[in-house]
Order: C-alpha cells, then structure tokens, then sequence
C-alpha cells in the first residue's frame, strides 16, 4: 500500500475500445495479490478529478535498460474506454507521468489444492481472474467461461491458454464463440460436478445469475465487485455494497474498496429488490 | 562561488486556536480521513497539525443507499448520508489508535436533535485523547420539521448553548454555506460560545444521468466538494473572519499551499484538507511542504504573519 | 447494403414560455453575450431559441474598476459592475440591430431602487421590438443599506409587484442564488406577478493572489459562473420546479447539450448559456446540434416529452 | 473575425522560457492586420476554462504538403511560459487540434510614410511590433528599441534586422546590448529628432514611461496594451481600460478587446493615481 509516481511502459489497443497499460511498479511482484486493485490517475492531469480504479491484470518484470540495473518491474492493467478518464489515458505513451495508489483490497482465497476452478469472466471482469488463474494452475485444474457481447469484448483468451486454462467463449451475438449466455455454460459446468470452486468477475446480471446458480448447486462463489469510489482506502465510504444481513432496519454496508473487491458470495445480500449491492448504481458495465 | 554561509532559518508554522498549539495549521477535513488509520500508511500522523475524525453520532448510522458519490467538474457530490460507527464503537476502537500519535485529535459529531448533539458531546468530553469537538451543524433538525440547524441563527443559538455547557474542551462550530448572510449564522454560533469556527461544509448539488434520466445519487441531493468550490469558501471565510473575534479555520477546495495561503490570507487561522486526500493521500504533506517553501521564499519568519494579511 | 428508405423526422425542439413560442429551448445568459451584435459575425442569431441582451438600467452605468474578471477552477469571477449604455442608448442604438433577426429579444433589467426598476420596465414596454423582460433582482437595494433584493422576499414581493404593473409583457424573474432557501424567493416572485423564472445568477465568490495579497477583483468579491457551479444550479432548478407553477429557465455551467439536458430533465423549459459563449463563440450552435442528435438517438420526437422527465 | 479549428505546425523554444508558434490559420494573410490578436485555446481541453490572447507575431506562407495544393497559410505567436494556460501549451506538437479566434481588435495605424518611425518593444511586447515594422519599412526609416530584463527576455532582434530594422538593445542587468532602460534611449532619440512616430508594447511601466516623453516631447504614439480578457469580443466587459477623460464621476471604459489592443496614446487616461488603465490589475508583465 503505496502511493508511486510513476511512469507508462506500453499502451496498446488490444481490441476495439480495449486498452493494455504497462507501467513501471517497484514491489507490486512481492505485495500484489490477485484480485487487487490500483487507484490510477495521470499526474497534474485535472479533469478527471478523482482517481479511477483497476484490477491488476499482471505483474513481471522486463529486461532492464542496461545489463548493470535490476530488471523493472511492472503491472498491466486492461481498462475499455467508457468516459473521461479512460478517454484520457487511451492517449497516454510511454514515459508520461502517472500514480498508482496500491495494491488495494482483499483479493481472492485460493480454496482446495486438486479442487477443479471454475473462472466465470464477463467482457472487462476478465482482467482480475488472469492473476488468479496464474497462482492456481500449478494445484488444480482450471476453467476459464469467458463470455461478452461481441467478439470485440473477447480479450485475452489466449494469455489464458497459454497458461494451460481450459476457456470456453461465448458472446451473446454469436460472433465468437457459442452464441449465448456465460452462464448457461456454468449451468452446464456444475449439474456434471459441482465440488469446485467459482470465481466471477463481470457486470452485476452476470455476477447475480452466477450467484443463483452457484447457491442453487451449493458451489462456494467468490466475486469481485465495481463500485464507484472515490478513495480507494475506506476513507469516504463511498463504495459500499450491502452485506449479509442487511435491512432497512438494521442496515450493513461494507466498503468494496477494502473489504472488498472480492467478496464470498455468502458476505452478500443478493436478490433485495432495491439496491441490491451496486446492482443499480449505473456503473455496472 | 561564494559558499553560503547563511543559515536557513525554517519558518514557524504554529499556530494557536482556542488554546491548542497546532504544529501547523494543516488538518484533514471530517469524513475525508476517515478514523485517521485510512491514511496512516500513506502520511506521518505526526506531521499534520491536527487529525479530524469523521462525524460522529450517539448511535451507529448506517448512512444511504447507492450510489453514495459522483464526480462532478472540478468536484464531487456526496451523500455518504453519515455513515459512522457511533460514539461509543469510536472511543473503544478507534481512539486508541489515534492516542498513538502525537497530533490534537479533533473529533467531528452531530445529531439529529439538540439532545442528541449534547449527549454525543458530553460522551466525547470525558475522554482525554480528545482535543477538542468540532460540531457539525448541517444536519437536518427532525424535531422542527428537518430544517437544517446551521441555517437558522435560533436553532444554532440553541444547540450550541446546549452543547457548549457540556464539555470544557475546545468547540469548534462547522457553518453550512447554504445560507444567504453566514454573518449571522457566524455570530449566532460565536455568541452561543463557540470557541473557533470552521468553514465551508459541502454545498448542496445535484447531477443527472440524462440517458436514465434519473439523479446520480441515491438520495438524489448531495454535497459538492472539491476545487470547484474554492472561491465560494474563500468570500466566505472572509466575511466570517470580519463578523467575529474568535479564530476561524478555512475548508474548500483545497488542494495545493497556493489554496491553502489564499484561505490564511483572508484571515483563517489554519485549514482543513478535504476532498483532496481522495485524490492524493500525500496532499497535506505536499501542502505542508510547500508552505515552508513559501514562507522561505517571501521572508515570512512566522506564518501567523500572513495570517489576515489580505490587502483590500 | 439495405439503402435506407426511412425518413429521418427532426424532433420538434420548440417550447413555450409565458405565452412565448421559442424555437428551440436554448438562448444565451444576459452579460455574456453583450447586446447580439458581438457575436454576430460567429453564429446566426436566428438559429436561437431567444436573444438575452447584457442588463440595463435606467441611466447608463460606467461598472466597476479593473481587474474586473479572473479565472478560478473550472470558472471564472467576474465584477463587471453591471457597465451598460442605459435603456435609452439601447432602445436607439442597439435595439434597430436586434430587430433584423427573427428571434424574440429578451431584455435584462435592473435597478437600485424600486422606482428604477419601474422605470426601465415602463420604458421597454413601450418598445414593440421587446419581446419579454427579464428582471435580475442580484442588485443591492441602495435604499434598504443594499441588502439584495433577491435575498428579501418581502423585497422580491414588492418590487415585482411594482414593475409587474408597468409592463404587460411577459415578465421573467432571475433569481440569485446566494440564498437559504429558493422555494421561498421563488415563490414570492411567483405570487408577486412573474410569468417565469430563471436561475441562477452567479455565485458570490473570491479569490486573492498570494503573491501581493490582494484579491483578485479591484471589487473584492465577485459572481462565479461556469461549469463549477452547475451541480448548484442543477439543485436549485430541481428545487424551484417543485416550489412553483410558471416556467423555469435554467442556467448555469452549461457548455454542452449533456449539460442542457440536466436541467431540462428536473424541469427547466429552456436554459441560457453563459460563461460558454466566452470559451466557444458556437457554444449554444453545438449544443442545439447535440440536442437534436441526443433526441434522434432516444427517440424523443418532442423535446417537451423530456422537460421534466427526471424520475426519482 | 471568425473561429478556426486548426492544428499547430510547430512550437518551438526560442530562448529560456519563451515559445514560438506556428498554427495553421487560412486567410490570416489577407485579415490580419499589425496588432491585432487571436484568442487561442487548445481544443478539448479543460483547464484552462477560458482561452488566452496571444498577439499576431507575423503571418506566411508554406510550402503544402503535394505539389497539388495550395501553399499552407499559418500565423505565428511567440509567448512566455507564466502560467496554467501557457504551460500547458509547451507542451503542444506538430499536429495538436487548437482553436483560433480572430483576428480580433484594432491594429496599429501606419502613420505618414517617410517619416521615421520608432518602435519600443519590452520583452514579450516585442511580438505584434514585428508585423508591423515589416509593413512600414519599405515607406519609412524604422528602429526598434528593444528591452527585457537580462537577455534571455531579448527575442528575435535578429528577424527586425533581416528587415532593415535599426535595433538597439538594452538590458536592465546588461547581459545583452547596453545596461539600462530602453526609455532612457527614447528619451535620447527624441532629443536628436521628435519628428517621429512612436508604438510601443511591454510592461505596464515602460508604457508609462514612453507615454511620459512623448506627451513631453509632442511626439505622437500609439500603445497595445494587455488586459485580462474572457471573451476577446467585446461582451464581457472585463478587459476594460480609462479612456481620456475618466473621472470618478463621468467614467469612461474602453474595452482593450474591442477599441484596442492599440490605442493612440490620447485615447487614453493617464497617471491617475488609483487603477490607470490596466496597471494596477497585476497581469502586465
Ligand atoms: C475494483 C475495481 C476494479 C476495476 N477494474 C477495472 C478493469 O480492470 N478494467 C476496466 O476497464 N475497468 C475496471 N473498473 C471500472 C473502472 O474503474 C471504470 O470503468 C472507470 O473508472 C471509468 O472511468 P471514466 O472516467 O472513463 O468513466 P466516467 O463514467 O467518466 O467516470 C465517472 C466516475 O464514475 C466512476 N465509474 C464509472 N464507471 C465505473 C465502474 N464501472 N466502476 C467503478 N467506478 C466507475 C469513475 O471512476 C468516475 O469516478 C474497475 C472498477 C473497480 C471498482
Ligand atoms: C491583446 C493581448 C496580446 C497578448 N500578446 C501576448 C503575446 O504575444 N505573447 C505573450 O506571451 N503574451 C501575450 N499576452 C499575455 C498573455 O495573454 C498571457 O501571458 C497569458 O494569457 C497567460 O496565460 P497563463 O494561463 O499562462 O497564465 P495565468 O496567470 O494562469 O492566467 C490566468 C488568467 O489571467 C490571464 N492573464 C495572465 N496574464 C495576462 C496578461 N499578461 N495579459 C492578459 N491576460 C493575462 C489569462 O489569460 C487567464 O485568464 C497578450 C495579452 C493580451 C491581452
Ligand atoms: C465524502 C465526504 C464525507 C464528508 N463527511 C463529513 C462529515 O462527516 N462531517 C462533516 O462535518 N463534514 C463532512 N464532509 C465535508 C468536508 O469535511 C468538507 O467540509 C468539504 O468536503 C469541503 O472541503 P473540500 O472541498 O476540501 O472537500 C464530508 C465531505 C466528503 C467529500
Ligand atoms: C461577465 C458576466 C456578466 C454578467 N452580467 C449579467 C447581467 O448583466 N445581468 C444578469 O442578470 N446576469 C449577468 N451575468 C450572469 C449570467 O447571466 C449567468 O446567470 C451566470 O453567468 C451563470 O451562467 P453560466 O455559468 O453559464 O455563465 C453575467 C455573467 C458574467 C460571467
Ligand atoms: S472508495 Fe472510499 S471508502 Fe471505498
Ligand atoms: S474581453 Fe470581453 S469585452 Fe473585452
């Protein structure tokens, strides 16, 4: 948990509208866990005023400039241009100036060695369980379901296979993939078997269809959560979900930011018919 | 070249507001630094001139549904809706942390009623690693049809009497800028014996999500923070600083020393950093640093000199 | 490829306000766009919905010293002192340019006395070329120690009253909003005669230089516009529209149709653009463009079926 | 008089914290007059919220990219780094989308052809004499005088001369050219010879202090003043200067944006003692 100045290693458009950002990070090798996230922000750049945050994709390191100096560290993140912000940082290049406030919030518990992992992914909810896949591959068979729109929000399936992932992709027009729904596949997965472990990452319908399941099969369910936030450290308490429990009566709120981003599905009030978690935030992408 | 002989002398930066020697008048503003433990692996405690705790309530509150926050031009909206552990959790869990260090602990509170302003208050007086109170007024009165306390000069009157006669310690009385002379509400909360003021709390805002068509916030009405605010706050620390003889710490907008002199300038005794911790948990360090370098460059020994001393 | 048969129908962006057909719902805010004939060479003045001249008064006015203006975060302060050529000059010399276009004239008014208020409204009703009045009541009032008519609403109450009297055109009240509560201003210029109302007017603001210490308007104090203050102003329309029958203008921080389309969402019929023209001189032609692509894209044949729409 | 969406061609520093601009500008040549000025902004970008006003330093032509083109047509500013609004504008390259709002105000009126004309340039104010001594000196002997702090404020003397300019140089620290004030070399000129025209452009105080040996010496002058200027149109009001005549109870505001930049030296008012014309507002440097 630090605050860097830092710089842009790389930033390339991965596909349409999708960006991979490489940037120098001392430390993040021995401290990040998967799940975690930064809070970025351009140096001296107003607007935006706030920092916006992203999961860590992956951390490693890179030659360094001359055979004398340690090789540099780094992080990716892959963000999908959506507003000011990430409008902004699509023109970044190597060398400009940027912060990274991290690695923030509790990331994934890793569960049983030799138990199958399932990784449930929805367009950008990829990113986080990359990491993740990484750290679990050595122990225990790995599924990656993989689903998004169009083809176009189908990134880094590849990166995924190399790791020996098995992936499944499915958009919903067809374009790539099976045509459909991610979630019709993990259906699938666990009425074969349903001792694994679920992880899932994507917008909040993907994240509530794949917690019904998951309940419905008993299957153990981590997700990782957006929320709008405003610090990142719990600070402004800007960015909570409701927890297990919660009721107009006796209200629980926990901060995404650090009790979070990942939570066990069981941490959750699912299905209330307000604001069920930050299902109605409008953020949700 | 000549070598330097001079000795850099560091300016003082102390400043004294009702009784307590601040090391500096840099301070976070309530509910942008959460309990202090947010922020210390980020910034020395020991180096800013006060901690400010978020608001505290007698009971726990849970605060408003989402979206709590949005990020406006140069600003944010917030309606955290006060979401706070309550008085009690607070002094078992949190103060021993910040008795830790060696900063004034200022601790933020409100309530609902006068009564439940006065019993906070009383609570916290008892406990000695508090140093002094900072009421925050902006808080709808339920028991006079939710009017908010700091716009109205009787209600503050009235609730800071109360308050005032339980606790001995430093009260320091947060005006609401919402309101159309803060003159009055300014003199209200001094003759009612406020000790200092502080100013600007948020103003009220409100954004739209016109492809929903509905507001960003849950609670559709918030408070806008952040620079956008600056010059706001600043006309009114000036004119509070005119309509009362008791100090006056300046809040808005503050992101840099240049925001920080213009507030001291007009007269602020010291500062409170709010919205910018967001953006840079280092902010008040820079601030701090950038004040020395200030007072050095401009020969200011001491920055109690500055201090009012705008030229109209 | 499909060739495409369907004809694109323009939404229809009219809009009605005290018996006034508007063309389109968008009109520059009075002091930011001078008398017309400045912007002129940069935007046909017969593609906006209303032209709002710079506020008059009745004998001309020489304004404030300088620095009269500065920009602040997102901002700007300005003091220009109200400087114009009086009614009369207006009516002589600037009224026949305003007359080649096919736009309703909206003029901006002002006094320091009730009976100058009156005056100048009986000298613009007699002037067939006048479409409406718009009364900007932020003015000190020199016979009540200048406290500011918009801030009383007994003083709101009475001089509009007293000018409702004077003219029979449509009479539009610009609210400030330095004020505790705008429901209550608003309505006492409602139930005093006004036909609308538009807001907000500039927020009271300050900056100072740390260099010299001196703030940075020569007037010390000034009006904050720009996209810094929308939030406020969005709040304050929201407010004013739930207070009040008659017809609200937005302003305030409007630089895009994103911008427009808040304040027409909560409730504004049309809104006045006014720090923007300064940075863009087609500000208020790209909104009018985005307004209809915005409305294209939504399927909105009538931008009268989104006034309002704001769904809470 | 119209708003250019247009990209810069170059920036290039051309002394310790003073650039030269060169920005795509169609029909420049044949507008522009000496004197006048362009309220520039960066397009997309905020902040700075309002545009700034840079004088025209000279207008041309180039070479187009294909012989098949027309020669591009540009105008060139130079300015100082001083600023949020400035600074941001170093930074600026070859291709950057900026907005151009001009020409805008009066410009310099030429006077009678063979008399000897005498410009009087302080610093950055050396910038909209340039134009016009290129259009004088085929009709009339011209010298610059030409002063700046140390002779990093000394610009583009070189480009006067190459137009049979007679320059002298003066810096107050004597770093470049004689040590002193370029007034004190006026005072010297007019001695020898008031039958002259003086322009001058600078520093609020160098402006006075020209103005003070003229009206001494009956010499006629014209002046280009600086303001704080929000819309460069005329409808703001804020970029106001004393006109002759000015008292506290008959005011007189001249707007600079409109009336001005360049104004005969008695159009003006004149050491009075409170705000004369733009002096006290703190912007002139
Ligand atoms: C823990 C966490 C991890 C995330 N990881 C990724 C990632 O790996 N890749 C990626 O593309 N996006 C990720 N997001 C979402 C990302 O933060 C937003 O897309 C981004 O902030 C949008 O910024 P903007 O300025 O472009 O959009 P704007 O809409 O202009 O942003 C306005 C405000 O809303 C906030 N906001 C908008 N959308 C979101 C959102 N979906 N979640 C949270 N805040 C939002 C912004 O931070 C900002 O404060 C993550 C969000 C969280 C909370
Ligand atoms: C007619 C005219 C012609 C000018 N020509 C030139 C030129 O050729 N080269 C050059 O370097 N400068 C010139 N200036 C001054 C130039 O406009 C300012 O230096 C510039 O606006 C500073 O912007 P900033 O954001 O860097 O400074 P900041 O101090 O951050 O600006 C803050 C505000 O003050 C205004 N401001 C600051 N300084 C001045 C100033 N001296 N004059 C007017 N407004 C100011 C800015 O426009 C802005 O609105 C001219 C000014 C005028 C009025
Ligand atoms: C997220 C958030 C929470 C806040 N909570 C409190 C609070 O609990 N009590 C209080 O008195 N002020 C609260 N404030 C107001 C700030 O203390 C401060 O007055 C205001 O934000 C203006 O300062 P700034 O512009 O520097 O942020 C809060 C502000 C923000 C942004
Ligand atoms: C330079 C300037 C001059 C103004 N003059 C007047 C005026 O004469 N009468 C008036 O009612 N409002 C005046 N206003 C206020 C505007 O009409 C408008 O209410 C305010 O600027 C907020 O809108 P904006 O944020 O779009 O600028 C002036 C504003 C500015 C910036
Ligand atoms: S983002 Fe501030 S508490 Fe979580
Ligand atoms: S700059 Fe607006 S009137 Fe001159």
């Amino acid at each position: 948990m630090k605050n860097h100045k830092t710089i842009v290693l790389s930033n390339q458009e991965i596909s349409p509208g999708y960006y991979r950002m490489r940037i120098l990070a001392p430390d993040y090798n021995k401290l990040a866990r998967p799940g975690q996230f930064v809070m970025f922000r351009v140096q001296r750049s107003l607007p935006p005023l706030l920092r916006r945050p992203f999961g860590i994709f992956r951390v490693g390191f890179m030659p360094a400039d001359c055979d004398t100096m340690p090789p540099k560290e780094f992080i990716e993140i892959i963000y999908k241009v959506v507003g000011s912000g990430t409008e902004i940082m699509q023109g970044l290049h190597y060398g400009d100036p940027v912060e990274l406030l991290g690695p923030l919030g509790q990331g994934f518990e890793f569960g049983e060695a030799d138990e199958e992992k399932i990784l449930v992914g929805g367009g950008i909810g990829l990113v986080p369980l990359y990491m993740l896949a990484e750290k679990m591959i050595d122990h225990s068979k790995v599924r990656l379901l993989m689903g998004g729109r169009t083809r176009d929000d189908i990134i880094t399936v590849t990166e995924f296979e190399r790791l020996g992932v098995e992936t499944y992709v499915s958009t919903e027009d067809g374009s790539l993939g099976e045509a459909g729904l991610v979630t019709q596949v993990l259906e699938k997965k666990l009425q074969e078997n349903n001792q694994v472990s679920v992880y899932a990452c994507g917008p909040m319908p993907m994240i509530e269809a794949v917690e019904k399941i998951c309940s419905a099969h008993r299957t153990p369910l981590q997700v990782s959560l957006e929320a709008l936030m405003a610090c990142g450290v719990g600070a402004c308490l800007g960015c909570v979900v409701k927890g297990a429990g919660h009721t107009q009566e006796q209200p629980s709120y926990l901060c995404t930011c650090k009790v979070g981003p990942v939570f066990h599905a069981r941490q959750l009030a699912w299905g209330s018919d307000d604001d069920a978690a930050a299902s109605d935030c409008g953020v949700c992408r | 070249m000549i070598k330097r002989r001079k000795k850099i002398i560091r300016p003082r930066l102390s400043v004294n507001i009702a009784g307590m020697e601040l090391r500096n008048p840099v301070m976070p503003a309530s509910g942008t630094f959460g309990y202090g433990e947010e922020y210390a692996p980020y910034l020395d405690l020991n180096s800013l001139g006060a901690i400010v705790t978020k608001g505290l309530s007698l009971h726990p509150k849970a605060g408003n549904r989402t979206p709590r926050i949005c990020e406006t031009v140069s600003g944010m909206l917030n309606a955290i809706g006060l979401q706070n552990v309550g008085v009690d959790v607070f002094i078992k869990h949190k103060m021993p942390f910040l008795e830790q260090f060696d900063t004034p602990v200022i601790v933020n509170f409100f309530g609902n009623t006068q009564d439940e302003y006065a019993a906070v208050a009383e609570r916290l007086d008892a406990i000695s690693g508090v140093r002094a109170l900072e009421m925050n007024i902006s808080c709808p009165n339920v028991k006079h049809g939710g009017i908010v306390f700091g716009t109205d000069p009787k209600a503050i009157s009235s609730v800071v009497r109360q308050v005032r006669k339980k606790t001995s310690k430093p009260l320091i009385v947060k005006l609401t800028p919402n309101v159309t002379d803060i003159q009055v509400t300014a003199k209200a909360a001094e003759d009612a014996g406020a000790d200092a003021l502080s100013l600007i709390n948020t103003l009220t805002g409100m954004s739209v999500d016109v492809k929903t068509r509905r507001p960003r916030l849950a609670n559709t009405i918030g408070g806008l923070s952040g620079p956008a605010i600056r010059p706001i706050a600043v006309r009114l620390v000036h004119q509070v600083v005119q309509a009362v003889s008791i100090p006056v710490i300046g809040i808005g907008g503050i992101t840099r020393a240049m925001d920080a002199l213009e507030f001291l300038i007009v007269g602020a005794k010291a500062v409170q950093v709010g919205t910018a911790n967001f953006v840079d948990p280092h902010a008040m360090a820079t601030i701090l640093n950038e004040l020395e370098d200030f007072c050095l460059a401009e020969g200011i020994d001491d920055i109690n000199d500055l201090i009012g001393s705008l030229e109209v």
